[in-house]
């Protein structure tokens, strides 16, 4: 199994039957893919609506798009909006849980995921209303960047996206949450050990008392 | 008197240094006619705000590769190469506003407000020389109400009254921007008599649409 | 898990010293099946956040008469002389807040917002007690955010996941507060199957709707 | 004509066609029945919609009242909605006028019609919103009081409804502006004379260069 499915499958364990959640793009849009049985999410995508689901093969409607503008089909009992309500239900906690990616996160649950100063400036988007609004914040990232350097900080270097808001981070080798101990070990990938974990860390973390092994099933 | 006219007539209404709201995100939603007249205009030094610039060939962004714009207020740019382009070379000014601010600075710039208070942006640049206000013991920033000269919206159904219909992830900022400008042109799909739209039914009131063409 | 459920079953959720949202505008959109269910209920010390205290034998003047609010924030009491009777008497607590004001105060509680800047009560007693602040040259009253534990709205058609129509002027307070509580009760007049209503037509997204009692 | 009338209709001359009016109760309601041939107004209902019209016998649709709870009906182009929606287009400048009645009105456009401390406390609805953001606040009142009182202020006695907002006052005797040049006199009601006008104003007023006898057709 990829990086990139090792942390969409533990990711989507967290998701409970009838939660509200968005996915950002690349990894966590690979969540919904990875439901648990009897767990059914309702999507919410930013442009303005509530139930997302893949588009249906030969039925495009250049009107139905996500917040990637890629085409998206719609479930029974979704609802379309303005972008005013579409916040209004991001910052006003009606999302239970955000999932997106994340260029730094540090020990204090600050995340970095929208500019690298003097070189990319997408804009925020969405992000940091979501990451402030959302009940549970949870970036899924690879625990290291390309050239192996760390991720997870003790400060974070870029600006930031929201400060104080993860609540947990899932990557191809760890679990961490995040609350009033700080930052938490409680999950290490199949194979991976804790020393390993050490090594791509920079952040200072502890360990949960309960820490155990990412609880992925290898199919 | 008839809300009904031509693109021509309507874009009359803009001048070159106007502010203008453009309906749209990545360009779903955008009213594309009123661009491309924009665009055939040449009109100027405008400052349009928008959730993105799109894409160099689509939307907004049309307007950014014609050099027409002086300044956007945009949440997102990152689809348009073109847009970063003109900012890194100091040639547009690109204010980058959270997504959900910006619909609610939009909103209360239609709804009288002065603006309103999130905590969204907080610990983050988007703090820089804003005000900041303590609410039941709570950290908020001040985000002040945006208005424009003019918006350009687009709606799938539009009764001779002006009376809005939206379709599907088009609706977008559509609706909040016919309330914020002094003067809303609207590109409908369709025209419709007055009456054929049920009242309950209505997205936005014909009362804040002063121009509508058909696509 | 379905949402339909019975009225005493929804009305488990309100206890004594609760506070409570309850849409419509002299009594036309309310809830009066969960009304009547509530003054049955005895439930007593309740703060009821609403447009008005409608009628002493229709609406949330029920509530008045039946000495079940301790507190009640409103725009308006002039219909219901019970409750300025009460008011007057010390038994219960006034708070008047202009209609817009109540309405944008609990949207923002709805939206994660700490509240909005408006200039409706300036100079007014509406002032006293709150805080003030000028955004570009004007001068604003801090309207803070409103929530509240419990919401009760009435809704014309339900589907089975709580997505939300409305009808005529019985919409008023209705959907505002649906984002606007910890836990939202919809009584609606009928009640249809999910994937009956249009997804561009639902007026406030089931997401919002915890229990849906049929009218 | 009685003074009602008077008002009504006088008011009823300041509108022009595609106007969207809100109309407070009383003798406000009345100015729609006065509008001058070839002028249609938009009334805006507070509750929530635009495009009131009288209800039609037979047709009583307990949903469809106006913000005095009365049956009324929409014309077609009308359009229903939400409370947050109906004060965003009164506060937002979306209402070319509002007529509404007063208690008192002062010579700096300050306007009192919502509360007697200690006696009447209806609550100020949404007069408070109405008078800050409609674009002209006319005011409908008899001169002065039912003992004689004047009501035309040199400073509001009463909690105020709004400061400074006050556009018009139109009575049985007078008509007045207030803007720069504050309280001014523009015309005196047919059969009335400048002196009995001074005599019920407690307020200072100029009078406008155009002084003019109010234009009432007697019909």
């Amino acid at each position: 199994m990829d990086a990139k499915t090792i942390i969409a499958k533990r990711i989507a364990m967290e998701l409970k039957d009838g939660d509200v959640v968005n996915l950002g793009i690349g990894i966590p849009t690979m969540v919904a893919d990875h439901l648990p049985q009897g767990v059914q999410v309702i999507l919410q995508s930013e442009n303005g609506f509530v139930g997302l689901k893949p588009a249906e093969e030969g039925k495009i409607d250049p009107d139905l798009v996500n917040a990637g503008g890629k085409p998206v089909g719609i479930i029974p009992g979704g609802a379309f909006f303005d972008s005013c309500m579409s916040f209004a239900i991001i910052r006003g906690g009606h999302v239970d849980a955000t999932v997106l990616g994340a260029l730094e996160v540090d020990q204090e649950g600050n995340l970095a995921n929208w500019m690298v100063p003097g070189k990319m400036v997408p804009g925020m988007g969405g992000a940091m209303d979501l990451v402030v609004g959302a009940r549970r914040v949870i970036v899924a990232m690879e625990h290291t960047a390309k050239d192996g350097a760390p991720k997870i900080l003790q400060k974070c270097t870029l600006p930031l996206t929201a400060r104080g808001e993860v609540d947990m981070i899932v990557t191809n080798l760890a679990v961490f949450t995040l609350g009033k101990s700080g930052l938490v070990l409680e999950e290490v990938a199949p194979g991976v050990t804790v020393d390993t974990v050490k090594a791509s860390t920079e952040a200072q973390f502890t360990f949960s008392p309960s820490l155990r092994e990412m609880p992925i099933a290898c199919d | 008197m008839s809300k009904i006219t031509t693109v021509q007539q309507a874009l009359a209404n803009v001048c070159d240094g106007m502010t203008l709201m453009i309906g749209g995100f990545l360009a779903v939603g955008t009213p594309e006619s009123l661009v491309d007249a924009l665009v055939a205009s040449k009109t100027k030094d405008l400052t349009v705000i928008a959730n993105d610039t799109a894409f160099p060939d689509k939307g907004i962004g049309k307007l950014v590769v014609n050099r027409q714009l002086r300044r956007v207020i945009v949440s997102h740019i990152g689809t348009n190469p073109e847009t970063g382009r003109q900012m890194n070379a100091g040639e547009l000014d690109v204010e980058l506003v959270p997504q959900g601010s910006l619909a609610e600075k939009i909103r209360a710039g239609g709804a009288g407000l002065g603006g309103v208070l999130t905590p969204t942006g907080l610990g983050t640049i988007v703090e820089d020389g804003k005000q900041k206000l303590v609410v039941a013991g709570k950290e908020y920033l001040v985000e002040p109400a945006l208005r424009a000269d003019v918006a350009l919206i687009k709606a799938h159904i539009a009764d001779k009254a002006g009376n809005l219909v939206f379709r599907r992830t088009a609706r977008n900022f559509n609706p909040v921007m016919a309330m914020a400008a002094d003067v809303v042109v609207v590109e409908a799909e369709k025209v419709v008599e007055v009456g054929e739209i049920d009242p309950d039914l209505v997205m936005a009131p014909g009362i804040f649409v002063d121009w509508i063409v058909q696509a």
